[in-house]
This record gives structure tokens, C-alpha cells and sequence, in this order.
């Protein structure tokens, strides 16, 4: 079959003839013969790859991640695992938009430009901020390009970051790493039962200070109480405050704007995505004031020559490819895509649904914390607070036994400390919460 | 002609969110205090029939590599197989990034190969999957880079560029805290030699080069250039946004660079997505395999598959482990090429590209070419060319770079065209080159809009449907 | 506007044949002789990149549910469920129609659910699948009618439809052998009692009869007309093509129908695929269940589900069992809209349908209306004022049909447009009553390809590009 | 969540405000009032059928279907299952093709029409007859049709149609169904070795014969060497000689043209669905004199106003909407999405992969019937023929206990008689092949 033929490119559509005719026209007596490489650079090998037929890959996929037990995952701390309607799949899948460039021909890309647009729209009604991006990779750089812009927009010239003694831990490394190109220190302040230490922040909160992170939910899935007690300390001190948080929190909890954030960032992926293995989107959300400092594309409204309305990407000289080491980032791929489909999400479930669904993330983690509390050998919530899709349980039997034996019962949770495991519940795990409790109920006796 | 879906003589296709919205109020049975919650939020609400026809029409009014031509230069837009689209698809394959190692062995022993062909294809020691992109991997490149020099007691503070890299080169090596040197080309294009051996120092922590570069034009002295940078103790970075010129026929590793990223979204023909997402694996030489970022996957003795943290790492660049579905369909690209099909693939998108700049009328300076070239638009604007030639059914190259060309346009057909839409293309760069400035000032025509002021968009920032609301 | 890919100034999209083709000589290495194989074959020979690119860019140039308001009288075009074409796609959805039974127990069981929801839905006691149409649900009926009669040894020879039927009734009844008596219909476009009851007569097979009929209107005396058919010795069928006007609220079964049929992609919104495939499962009464085509599926004592063969079955009426992924994705349509939601779809649907005949310029005759109405297009040419709604941006009616409304313009907008998109519906109905034969006649203007001359195609039909090779 | 909402249907966008004011216009005071409908056949009950999510319902039938077995199935008879390209699922499910509806309006259907279009053509060149339609249902009905076709074109009045004694058992039924209609009366030749008996039909053949059906691959899989001698026969006395295949075998085997097929049906979704539990298209084509008596749908060629080619729906006065009771045929809705896939999958394949594709399936067949006759107690084939995909073998144990026996260790074949078994195989269970030959040996041991 042509399908398992392993001349060429299955891709490459050139017939010999072709070929032939086309050295023929540059005057090339071979393909090789165009490759302009000194001889002893020149990689006469092999990669020792076989070329295989689509059928074979599939077949070699399915199985080989077939290899991943079939597990109910409890999981969360940053990634989240939401319904994705397929309604979702299928209009991301069209490949005029999968298979487009970013759009610097805007004319010919009206439609994902537009699409673009409404996702930054949905954002700043979710944020309350005036400005949101397009896209950052993730939630982890999001807050690395909040960092780097709050030292571009500070006034007074500060190099400390202040972050949560407890946050997800990639996030925490990610953020070094960019703080220190700029030269900021990250810190780290209390916690107290799962919430800000308000107190303790205050004594570490110098005119030195950059950036005040909180997050909201918290990574161990409480709801913050003091957020407008840690923006205005934040500002009072000159720092800009990020918050971290996600579009289905978003929908419920206290709006960022109404608490002081100057920044938001966070994964949009909890909508339209699912798990993933962590691929995920950078949600990024400023003040207007700070426009032309924010990372990354931005898509504004222009008119084109008929009159109408029309869309562009703007203020591009922020951006590398213009700018350069002056840029505001050095983001160019950025996750577009998945922005598509966190847009399509959100408008699939509209308001009322996405209200619904973000009460659902609090009733059903109070639900079964509830659940698990009553269970001899296990206390939950392990914090004295609101709880947001997840939280902590504390367990008499060490906290890796319990998750190994739970493990072999088909389900994944996260053990964080030597007594506690971290409980995740969605809308994908809602149903299965029956069996999960009696796995507990039989596992920690 | 594109579709074009007209609302009125204001607007095409209506937003979202002038199509209907609802506010909704929480509260009343809300299961939190109010004191925890915002007030209300309003958002579109429409129905899926009214979704599907939106995102339909958005669509169509959108060009993509299934479209027609797209070559865009420095971009490799190849096409994306849709079988890879399945596979990334599967179940098994988007699993929580926190599941213990036991329990995801399918997705490490797939990481574990994917590590494994990357290396073998750039001639690498050791690769990391994590950076989301290829500015991603550049940084991650640098952070290692810098390691290592830091870890050797060298401290070293700047980062040299040619002047015909890419942007993100530049702005990497700044948001990593280095000072960055422009380096000007020489006369052909290439790296000026005895230039660098001027710029390099004590100071030099390492030189990022594309090659071929973004003339399309290969850096004939790549050895004599990695001599003179190593000999300074600097790292020779390679941007591999252009690999798909070299496949099977020359490999980084053995060209002398110690660091490289791929850009599996050109090369390994992963879908761009209107930007992305991407991923940018990087691959190092041996020496500097500690300091990759935390985790990469190895194989145990009893041939299970581990997380494990390199002993020097950087830590991270990503939160998880990257764009994971766009890795699932990098290796099935490749697995369904393999060594056969990679090395046509360079070698069509290398004939494609010299048979194109032979037969259209602009002038094509500098050469001899690889995977693209850089016409000049000569007495025309290059950016109206662009919107001309969109009339013609077919995407514009890249346009206005790189510098060194007066008007650029920077045209990389890949492998996927054939001698027909070549010859198609050709006619239409033949038909531009052609024509007056009254016909590009009036283009384009046939598309889902019409020429679009860019200069007064970014005049006055409006960027969400708040901002139009305000105004009107 | 559509997308309108254009060649040349003779043709849009080229034909693949026109693309490229290769010749491939059979023989030589064949595995088989000589004579037992062909000499050659010459078909299409193109990359799967231009594949792409020609089905994406014919894509553009159709028109879908997804695409706009698509009012079809008679033709049900509802939204169709992302969701069920994923149910639809799960690999044990697709086994071999050969297995055995106890390997197929999943498959079996959706069979039974989905025959016991159409059963409650149709108010039928025992339904058959099998059928893949609603033409061939039509005919299984009618094969069933013909079995009950010719095993009550009651030979009978006629077929009564009204003149407002469906062709296929008409059709169907031929195919089966019978003669076809035609109803000619009273004042208020309904079936004509007195006509009726001199019509039957002991060679009345059965009555096929739409309801609401093609106007859209109630046969307000289905009582007295079942007794009528039943007094004679017929059976009355049901022809379930506007069954989406009665969801919830009334049944045939309970109206005393004898058999239906369910046409799936009308009422329960699967897709409609450019012509097929539907479904056109049959419910009969139980004194006919005996004959329905085998085999059928029924519950064991034991929990387990067996396929059988009614005792007096008619034998097939498909190879194998229909077609299949269309019943899941109706299973799965059912099981989603649930009691509330089926209700809901049919009152949606004739407030619709009754909203927008009364917002419209046309005279709309007879009435009351359920899920929708037959304007008159009057002095102007209906099939025009098709072409002309073609330019503003919507799909028209169905034209000319049924003959009982001069230039009939049959209009089904289904409950899934809501006001905003009824509005425009009625603007461009009324924009184009408005228009003189000029516009008309010039339309339409906004689609991929502009007014067709279908007679003149007609009368030198060139039916493959084989038949345009010899022109040439 | 709104997913869940069950207060009507979700695809019915109406608010309640919005339903009040269409209430409103049209002057009814409810919805109920809209419904015409005289009290006694009212229906005030409950189907008791439960509204679920999205989310639920795909969980559901994951379930339900996850209920089969998984066997790799060496099934045939009729249908077969070849790998079907990623490409095929990804274009066909373009909404534009999927939700569109027949051509009525040919100006905003180009696209589907210029692929039926294509279909046809496809199938003209590999039946080498002047005209296919586009699409019956599957094999079956199409040969019914063929049946009723003879009969309106035969020039003497004639009732017979002469069949192979061995076919599949549906494909006779539903031929019966609809020879009956037309007064015809369906008889069986006798096979002789798998292959037809030529003799045997010359004795059976008479002036009152409109048919003579013969397949090739015939029903066991044997390829049939005398087609040239039944088309003649059935020419001598004036009946139609119709034959049975699909595209994949078409492609390879003797050109229907050449050995005076009148009529080609067959089920065509050999290429382009997969197995799907039997849901194929039915392949009709024939000669340009039986042009206006061809049954379904026929795409052709016309002008536009811009005197561009362009396709339409054409000789729509053979079609039952305008001809009625004196249609050709009551076909309607047919297979139309099917067609589409299948001319994407052959276009896919392209003349080389097809023609590999059909030798292929000569091959693994071969080879694996040479394997089984290689193992004690199976001799295969059974038949001394060539084959296609499938072949007879016998087995010394009862064929039923070794079917039974395979089916345990997850394969499925058929079983054909007492010693009989008929086992198929194709590109998707060429990989299964050592397997399932161990698993014979052990079986019939």
C-alpha cells in the first residue's frame, strides 16, 4: 500500500517526474546536490527511525498509552479536569483555525482574530480588569511575566517578590527562574489555616517589594478571606498585587478588580481542555494603565476599508519580533488555540452555567470533605475554611499508604504532607464519589 | 474568495456578546457568603445551534494550510496530519500531570522515545520536552547555559546575536539577564568571521545562531564559528527554527552547537493554532545534560520509566511538563515519516524553495538557498505585495524582514507544494510584481475583509466589547 | 457571502481528475493471472496536503444547519448534536453485523432501549430498526401490511394517499406492487371524508397518511377517518415525517395508526449528510408485530439480549441491520432532550413556525399551523424567490411544493432559531416580495457559484468527468 | 449546571421573555394553545424517558457498547473492514457536508455536489459502465433495485431473476422483497466449486428471464472465473447480467465492461466506513442506455451565469418527489455523507494504494489459507479457486466447537457449515494473523 510506501514524505506530493523537472529548472543534477554543507558537517547516517503507516501508529499509541493505569483522579493543585463539551472539539478542530499562523495577514484572519477578541472580553468581565491577553503558555509563566512587568511599571524600583509559603510547586520554580533574569528575589510569606497570614505579610512588605501574589482558590483549594486586606497592603507599600486564579473561579468568587488586583494570571485551560498532562493556558489580565507593558499578543479593533469593523492584532511593538531585547517578552508561539477553545467553553456554558459550575466546585469538595469527615481515620477539611474543588483531609494511617492503597482501588490523590492528602473533586468525578468514599472507608481502617 | 459573513454595513459576523448576553446575580442560594463572592457576571448566552454557526462562519472567514498556500517564511507551515489529531486525542493520553510515576508508564515511555528521536535527529545528548514553545526552549537553552557557566565559576554576562535572528533570540537572551550583542552580517548574509572573533570575550556566555539562516543561506564556516566561540569558553547556541532544511543531511550536534531547541510546530509539522500552542524540546551535549530542566524521564534498569530531576537543574519553564498533546503528535509525525520521509522532507522543501526563486520576477539576493528565500519587492511595498497577493487565493510570505533585504519578502513553500501550486504561486508573486500601486493600494479584495488600518487601531487601544460598549 | 474558490474563468474548484491522475498497469508482479484481473486503472492521484485543501475548500462552498437558518418545509432541519457524533464514533459502536450474539450484548441492548423509546414515543407496541430511510421505513410498513392481509387471506390490491403526500408514499405503495388510489384533498387542504369513505372499499390495503399533513395542518377527523379505513377492512399508516410537530403531544399509536414510521433525521436531529444517511425505523400495533423484518432484538428471561425472527416476518428490508450509527446518535439525541426536552422541541418548534408565517408579506393559506406552513410566493416564480433569499445570507423554503398552494414556499424553521433569527428569516422573505423580476432573475449573487441552468444540464446529462474528457 | 438543565430542549434557544413575546404576536395565550389538536387523541402521559447531560450520556454508552467483546474479528460475507484514514473522519465531519441537506438549491451546494460528482466518477472508471448514481443504501438494496431496472428495460416481458445458490442471506431477502413488488420471482443456479456453475444456469436460463446475478469475490470469497461466459449467456437470452463487488475488488479484478455487466452493484463502503454494524452505500451503476431508468439520485454538469462549470442535482423527473407512483424508485433520502467518504478514502488511497490495497487482499488471504492448511485437522481453502480477503476452510472438529473455542481465545469468524468455517481478513487484522494461527492450532488440536 502507498501508505506503508517508506520512499518519502507521505506528505511531500512530488511525483519523480516532478522532481525531475524541477532540478531540471534550477539546474540541479539532484536533490543533494542543493545542500549547500561543507562535507564534514554533513550527517551521512541514519536516526535508525522506521517510518510506520498512520494505521500502525495509532494502533502503536493506543497501546503504549494504553500502558497508563485506568485510574479516577482526585487530582488538582493548579490543573483541573472540567467536562469539555464536544461541541468544543469540533469547531477547534476545523482547520482554518487549527492550521492557521498567527495572524499578521488580519484581513484573511478575521475569524480566529475575532474569536481572540471575545476571549480577552470574556476575561475582563471574569477579571475585572481592563486588558487581557491572548495567551501566556501557562499559569506558572503568567505569573513569571507578572513579575517582570511589575518591575517595569513600579515606580519606585523594588527586586523582592512575596508569594505563599505553600503553592503549587512548578509554579514556585518557573517564577524564580524568570525573577531572576530581572534581578527579584522570590520570598515567600505564611500561611495561616490555608489563607494569607495577613499579619506576617505585613511585616515582610517593605518599599522594596515588587509584587504581592496571592492566589484564589489557594492551591490547597481554600477560598481567600483577606484579599482586599492583601491588595491594600500592597499598595500601600507600592507593590503591585497579582492574583492567581482560574475562569471557573472566576465566575464566583470575589472579582480580582474589586479586591485590587493589578494583575491576573492562571490557567484558562480549566476551561476547554481537561487534563491534558499539564498542557494548560496562561491566563494574563492587567490594568489599563500598564497596556503597553503586558507580554504577549493582544488583538484590538480597527476598521478596514469598507467601513466595517474589523480586527488586528495591535500594539506590536511591544512584542520581540519588533522590539526585540526591549521587548516586553520574549513570547512569540503562544497558545491561541486553546484560547479558542476556553472561548467556545465559556460561551457553551454561559453565564448561568458557568455559575453553576463553579458553585458545583464548592458544594460537591464540601460534599464529600463532609463525607470523609464522618469516615473513622480521617478528619476533612483539614482547614477551617471555604473550600473551592478541593481540600485537605488529614488521615490517622500515613497519607502514602492510604494514597498506594487507594491507588489499587483505581483512584489518584495527592498526599501533601505525612497525614494529609489533597482531594479533588469536578463534574468529571462528581459520579464517582460514591465508590471513592467506600475505597477511603476500606483503606484507612 | 474568502467567505465573507456581512452583519450590516458596521460589522461582519456579530460578536458574542451582541448576539445576547445574560446577567446573572449570585447569591440567594449561592453556598457561599456573599462576602466571598462577586455580585454578578455577564457573559454571552446563546444557544449551541447559535454557537456552532458562530465559530462556523469565524472560520471560514479564517485561512489555514488546508486553505491553500502558506509560505510564510521563517514560519514552516507544513501540513498537519490529521491522524496525529486522533492520537493526541486519546484518553490515555491526557492524564492529570500529578499521577505518580507507576501509573502513567504509557505516557513516560512515550516521553522517553520522543527524548530519544529528538536526540538522534540533532545529534543531541540529552533532551528535555518541557518548553511550551520555542521562545520557551531558547530560554530554557539560556537558563542552562548559564547554569553551567555559573556552575564552572565563569560568570559571563553577555549573549551574541547576528543580526538576522529571530526576535525572540534578542528578547530571550534579555529576559534572562543577559547583556545581548548585535553581531552584523557579512556581505553574503552569513556570519561575519572576523567580526565575531571582535565580539567574542570573557564575557561571552554564548552565541545563538540559526542555521540555515533566515536568508535561507547555510553558515558555510559553522566550524570555524563554533571554533572561535568555544575557544572564548562561550556555548554555541542553535535556533532551530530551520531545521527542516538540514534533515538527514547535517545535524547541530555535529556542527559544534552544545545547546538547541526544536520548534516541533515547524519542523515536526504539529498544527500552529492561530499562534500556537507549540513546544520547544531542547537538547544539550553531555556536559550540560545536569542542568536541563526538572523533570526528564529516564528508563530504570528493570526497564520501567522514572521521573527523575537532573542532578544541577534549572528547575522549571513550564508549571508541568509542557504542551504534552502537541509532544503526542510530534511523535507520531515522526514515527510516520522516519528516516526515509525526514530526510525528503528536507530535501523537497530545499528543491521547493530554489525552484520557486527561480521562476518568479522579483529580484532573490544572496543564496544559494536551503528550505526559503528573501525576494525583494523592490520599488513596492513589500507589505502591500503581501495584501495583493492574498487576491490570488494564496497566502503572502512574511514581509519587511529580515532587514538586510530591502522590502523582504521571506518565502519558505515546504515540502507539502507541488510543482503545480508552485507554478501557481509563482504566477501570482509575477502578477503583483506587475502591477500599479493603485491596484496594491486597493487589495485585497477577495478576502473575508478589506484592507484594515492597522496604524488607527493602535492609535486608540480597544481590546474587549467593554471598550466598544463605552464608546458607543 | 459563501467562499467561491475560483480556478479560471471556466470553472470554480478543479476536479480532482483534473488535478492529476496516474494510470497503473495491472500484471507483472500481480498476484493474480492474467485473465482474472483488470488491465489498468486510472483514478486521482494526489498528496493528502491538496486532499485537504480541495474537500475544505468544497466545504466552504456548501451550506449546512451550522452554516444559517435552514427552513426546509418537510425537512426537519434541526441542529444536530456535536456530542452524538462522538457516541457514534466510539470504536464499539462499529463491530461486525456478523458476531454472535453474546459478543454483542452492548450493541444488542441499545437496540432494545432505543425500539422501547420509539415504541413509548410513537405509541407503537413493537418497532424494528432495520430500515435505513424513511422511504424504506415506508416500504417495510407497507411489506408489513401486505403480510398481515395476504395471512388473513384477505388479497387486496389498493394504496390510498392523498394528494398533499409525500412522493415516496406514492412511490413506496408502486414498489410494493400495489395500485395507487389518490386522494384528491377538500377546502382546508385536509383529507375529504366523504372522498375518503367512497374511496375504500375491500381493496383498500391501507391508507398512508402524513399528520400534520404537508400544509402543516391537523387532520382535525382522525378519528373518524381511522374508522373509516378501519371499517374496511385497511390499515392505516402513519408517515412520520412531521412528527416533530406532536412530540409529547399526541401519538399516532393513540390516534389509531397501525404503522409508522420514524424518520431520525428529521425528528430526532441526526444529520442529514447532504441527502442521507437517516434511518426510517417502523412501529407497528401488536396484531402486526409478527410480521416485522427480521431480525428483531428482545430481552431474555435471563437478563441477556437475543436477535430473533418474528414468526411472519416479512424477511429484510437491508442486509444487515441499517444503518446503524445513525440509530446511536438518535439514541443518544432521545436520551439527552428526555420527556421535558422532546415536549419542549415540538412546542418550539409550532411557535416558530406560527411566529414567523404571521411577521411575513406572503399570503399564508389554511391554518392553523403546527411545526410549519406553506406560503404563496403569488405573481412571483417561487423557485426565484429561492434564489433570491439565497443572497441574504439564509437557505429558502422548499418551492412549488405541495401543488395545492400556487407557488408554494414550504417553511420549517424547527425550534432550534429563536426570535433574533426569525426576525431576519422574515426580513428577507419580506425584502424579496418586495423586489421586482429583474433582482430576481439575477439572483442569486452571494453563493458560491451563481444561478445554474438545470434544464439545460439536464438535457445533455454528463454524469462524470469521463463525459467531460470526450467533449473536450 | 445548565448541561443538566432539563426544563426543555437545549437546542431550542428561546428565553422565557422571548417565548412570551412570539406568544404574544401570534395571539395565543400558551403554547399548548398552537396545537391543533382534538382532545380525545390528546397524549397526556409521560414517555418516561429521563433527560441527561452530554457528559452522562457518552459516559453511558462507553458503558453500555464497552459491553461487547473485544474480538478481532476475520468476519466478512459481505462487509468488510478496511483502515480507514484519519483524513476521512476529519473532512466528512465538516459541518458544511455533514448538516447540509439533498442539493435543492445547487448555487450554495457546489462543493457536496462536485464530490458526489466525483463519486460517480470514480465508479464509472472502475466499472467501466457510463453511469453510476449516487448511492443506495447498501449492496442489497441496490440489487433489488437492479431487479426492478430489468424488468422496466428488458425488452421482452420477463419474471425471472436467476441468483447464485450461495449468497449472503440478507442481500437474497431483501432482493425477494423487491423482485416480489414487481411480479418477479428470485431462483438459484447452482455453484460449482465456489464459482458459477455455467452449465447448470445455461439449462435454468429461458426468454423469461430479466436477470442473471453472479458476484465476484463471490459470497466465500472466491474470485469467479467465468464471468465472461455468464455475461454471454445472459445476453443470449436477453436478460441483464448484473454483478456483485465492491471498489476495493474492482480495482484489481476484471473490469465489469469487459465481461458485459449491465448492471454493477455492491456495497461501495468497502472504502470509507469501516465495519459500522453493517451500515454501508449501495453502488449502482450502468449502462448510458438505462440512463432514465436508473434508480436514486444523478449528479451532472451545467453553466452558471458567470459561465463557470457547475454542478447539479439533474433528470430529477425519474425521482418519486415529481414522478410519484411512476418513479424509478422510492429512494429519497440515501447515503449521500457515506459517498463523500468513500470518494475521500479512494482519493486517499489513490489509484497505486487501491490497486496495492486489492492485491493485498488476494495475498493475506492467500497466505494465511496456506498457513491454516498447514495445521493439523484444518484444510483451506476449501475451495480450489483464487480468493479475495476471505476464504472456506474445513475443520475435522465441528466448525461450530472451533468457532466457539476461537471466540474464547477473542476472535470471531463465521461459520459456514457442519466442517465449515469462512474466515476473512483484511489490512485491520493483518497484524492479528500469527496470533490468531496459534490460537487455530490450539483449538483444533
Amino acid at each position: 500500500m502507498t501508505e506503508n510506501d517508506t520512499r518519502g514524505s507521505p506528505y511531500a506530493p512530488h511525483t519523480d517526474a516532478e522532481t525531475q523537472a524541477m532540478l531540471d529548472a534550477v539546474g540541479a543534477d539532484s536533490e543533494e546536490d542543493l545542500f549547500d554543507i561543507p562535507e564534514p558537517v554533513r550527517f551521512d547516517g541514519q536516526f535508525d527511525i522506521s517510518p510506520r503507516s498512520e494505521q500502525s501508529i495509532r494502533a502503536e499509541l493506543r497501546d503504549t498509552l494504553g500502558r497508563n493505569d485506568d485510574l479516577t483522579e482526585f487530582l488538582g493543585r493548579g490543573h483541573y479536569d472540567h467536562y469539555v463539551p464536544s461541541l468544543v472539539d469540533h469547531l477547534a478542530d476545523r482547520s482554518e483555525f487549527l492550521t492557521s499562523y498567527t495572524q499578521y495577514q488580519p484581513e484573511v484572519a478575521q475569524g480566529f482574530l475575532q474569536a481572540l477578541f471575545e476571549y480577552q472580553s470574556m476575561l475582563v468581565e471574569l477579571t475585572g480588569l481592563e486588558v487581557a491577553n491572548c495567551s501566556m503558555y501557562d499559569a506558572a509563566t503568567a505569573l513569571g511575566e507578572a513579575a517582570t512587568l511589575s518591575q517595569r511599571v513600579r515606580s519606585v524600583s523594588g527586586d523582592r517578590a512575596l508569594v505563599p509559603e505553600r503553592m503549587a510547586e512548578g509554579r514556585r520554580s518557573v517564577l524564580e527562574n524568570y525573577a531572576s533574569g530581572s534581578g527579584i528575589t522570590v520570598e515567600s510569606y505564611p500561611m495561616a489555616d490555608g489563607n494569607v497570614d495577613v499579619d506576617a505579610l505585613d511585616d515582610l512588605l517593605a518599599e522594596d517589594v515588587a509584587l504581592v501574589y496571592a492566589e484564589n482558590p489557594t492551591v490547597r483549594g481554600t477560598i481567600e478571606e483577606s484579599l482586599g486586606a492583601v491588595g491594600d497592603l500592597a499598595h500601600a507599600h507600592d507593590a503591585l498585587f497579582c492574583l492567581g486564579s482560574d475562569p471557573v473561579a472566576l465566575a464566583l468568587l470575589e472579582e480580582p478588580a474589586s479586591v485590587g488586583a493589578d494583575v491576573v494570571v492562571g490557567d484558562a485551560s480549566t476551561l476547554g481542555l481537561g487534563t491534558a498532562y499539564g498542557m494548560g493556558i496562561g491566563l494574563f489580565a492587567t490594568r489599563e494603565e500598564y497596556l503597553r507593558q503586558v507580554p504577549g499578543r493582544l488583538v484590538g479593533v480597527g476598521e478596514d476599508d469598507s467601513g466595517r469593523r474589523a480586527y488586528t492584532l495591535t500594539l506590536q511593538t511591544r512584542e520581540q519580533h519588533i522590539r526585540r531585547e526591549r521587548a516586553t517578552s520574549n513570547i512569540c508561539t503562544n497558545q491561541a488555540w486553546v484560547a479558542l477553545r476556553t472561548a467556545i467553553h465559556a460561551a457553551w456554558l454561559g453565564p448561568e452555567g458557568l455559575v453553576d459550575l463553579a458553585e458545583d466546585c464548592v458544594t460537591l469538595a464540601r460534599d464529600l470533605a463532609a463525607r470523609l469527615d464522618d469516615v473513622d481515620g480521617v478528619r476533612a477539611p483539614a482547614h477551617d475554611r471555604h473550600h473551592f474543588r478541593e481540600f485537605c483531609a488529614r488521615t490517622e494511617r500515613p497519607a502514602a499508604d492510604v494514597a498506594a492503597a487507594l491507588q489499587t482501588e483505581g483512584f489518584a490523590v495527592h498526599v501533601v504532607d505525612e497525614h494529609e492528602l489533597q482531594i479533588c473533586v469536578t463534574d468529571t468525578t462528581a459520579d464517582a464519589v460514591d465508590d471513592f468514599v467506600a475505597a477511603v472507608t476500606e483503606v484507612v481502617a | 474568495t474568502q467567505a465573507r459573513w456581512t452583519d450590516s454595513e458596521e460589522r461582519y459576523e456579530p460578536l458574542l456578546a451582541e448576539k445576547d448576553t445574560t446577567e446573572v446575580e449570585i447569591g440567594g442560594d449561592s453556598p457561599l457568603p456573599d462576602d466571598l463572592t462577586r455580585d454578578s457576571v455577564e457573559l454571552p448566552s446563546l444557544s449551541e445551534p447559535e454557537l456552532a454557526r458562530h465559530y462556523t462562519r469565524l472560520s471560514q472567514m479564517s485561512y489555514g494550510v488546508e486553505s491553500g498556500p502558506f509560505p510564510l517564511g521563517s514560519c514552516t507551515m507544513k501540513y498537519n496530519p490529521k491522524f496525529t489529531e486522533d492520537v493526541a486525542a486519546l484518553p490515555a493520553a491526557g492524564v492529570h500531570p500529578d499521577r505518580s510515576d507507576e501509573t502513567v508508564q504509557g505516557t513516560l515511555e512515550l516521553m522517553y522515545r520522543l527524548q530519544d528521536y529528538l536526540g538522534r535527529i540533532g545529534g543531541m545528548d540529552a533532551v528535555t520536552l518541557q518548553p511550551p514553545a520555542g521562545a520557551a526552549g531558547e530560554y530554557a537553552g539560556i537558563l542552562v547555559a548559564k547554569a553551567y557557566h555559573e556552575a564552572n565559576g565563569n560568570d559571563r554576562s553577555e549573549v551574541i546575536v547576528p543580526d538576522s535572528a529571530h526576535g525572540t533570540n534578542f528578547a530571550t537572551a534579555a529576559l534572562a539577564g543577559y547583556d545581548v550583542l548585535e553581531l552584523p552580517s557579512a556581505e553574503d548574509g552569513r556570519v561575519d568571521l572576523d567580526a565575531l572573533e571582535a565580539a567574542v570575550s570573557d564575557d561571552t556566555a554564548a552565541l545563538m545562531l540559526t542555521n540555515p539562516n533566515t536568508l535561507g543561506c547555510f553558515e558555510r564556516d559553522i566550524e570555524e564559528i563554533a571554533s572561535v566561540v568555544h575557544d572564548a569558553g562561550g556555548l554555541l547556541y542553535y535556533d532551530g527554527a530551520n531545521l527542516n532544511a538540514l534533515l538527514g543531511r547535517a545535524r547541530p550536534g555535529d556542527m559544534g552547537f552544545d545547546i538547541m531547541h526544536y520548534n516541533v510546530h515547524k519542523t515536526f509539522a504539529t498544527p500552529h493554532g492561530g499562534g500556537g500552542p507549540g513546544a520547544g524540546p531542547v537538547g544539550v551535549a553531555e556536559r550540560l545534560a545536569p542542568f536541563l530542566p526538572s523533570p526528564r524521564v529516564r528508563r530504570t534498569d528493570d526497564g520501567a520509566f522514572e521521573l527523575f530531576e537532573p542532578e544541577q537543574t534549572v528547575g522549571k519553564v513550564h508549571g508541568f511538563q509542557g504542551n504534552w498533546l502537541v509532544l503526542v503528535k510530534t511523535y507520531a509525525y515522526i514515527a510516520r515519516l522516519g528516516d526515509p520521509g525526514l530526510a525528503d522532507a528536507s530535501a523537497k522543501a530545499v528543491l521547493n524553495a530554489n525552484y520557486l526563486a527561480a521562476q518568479i520576477d522579483y529580484e532573490v539576493p544572496f543564496g544559494p538557498f536551503h528550505h526559503e528565500f528573501v525576494a525583494s519587492a523592490g520599488e513596492q511595498d513589500a507589505a502591500d505585495v503581501a495584501k495583493r497577493m492574498l487576491d490570488y487565493g494564496v497566502h503572502p510570505p512574511t514581509t519587511k524582514w529580515p532587514e538586510i533585504v530591502d522590502e523582504a519578502l521571506m518565502t519558505e513553500p515546504t515540502e507539502i507544494e507541488n510543482k503545480r501550486t508552485l507554478d501557481q504561486l509563482a504566477a501570482a508573486f509575477d502578477a503583483v510584481a506587475a502591477e500599479d500601486e493603485e491596484a496594491l493600494d486597493a487589495a485585497p479584495q477577495q478576502t473575508a475583509a478589506r484592507r484594515i488600518d492597522q496604524v488607527a487601531a493602535a492609535r486608540t487601544p480597544r481590546l474587549s466589547w467593554q471598550a466598544l460598549d463605552e464608546e458607543s
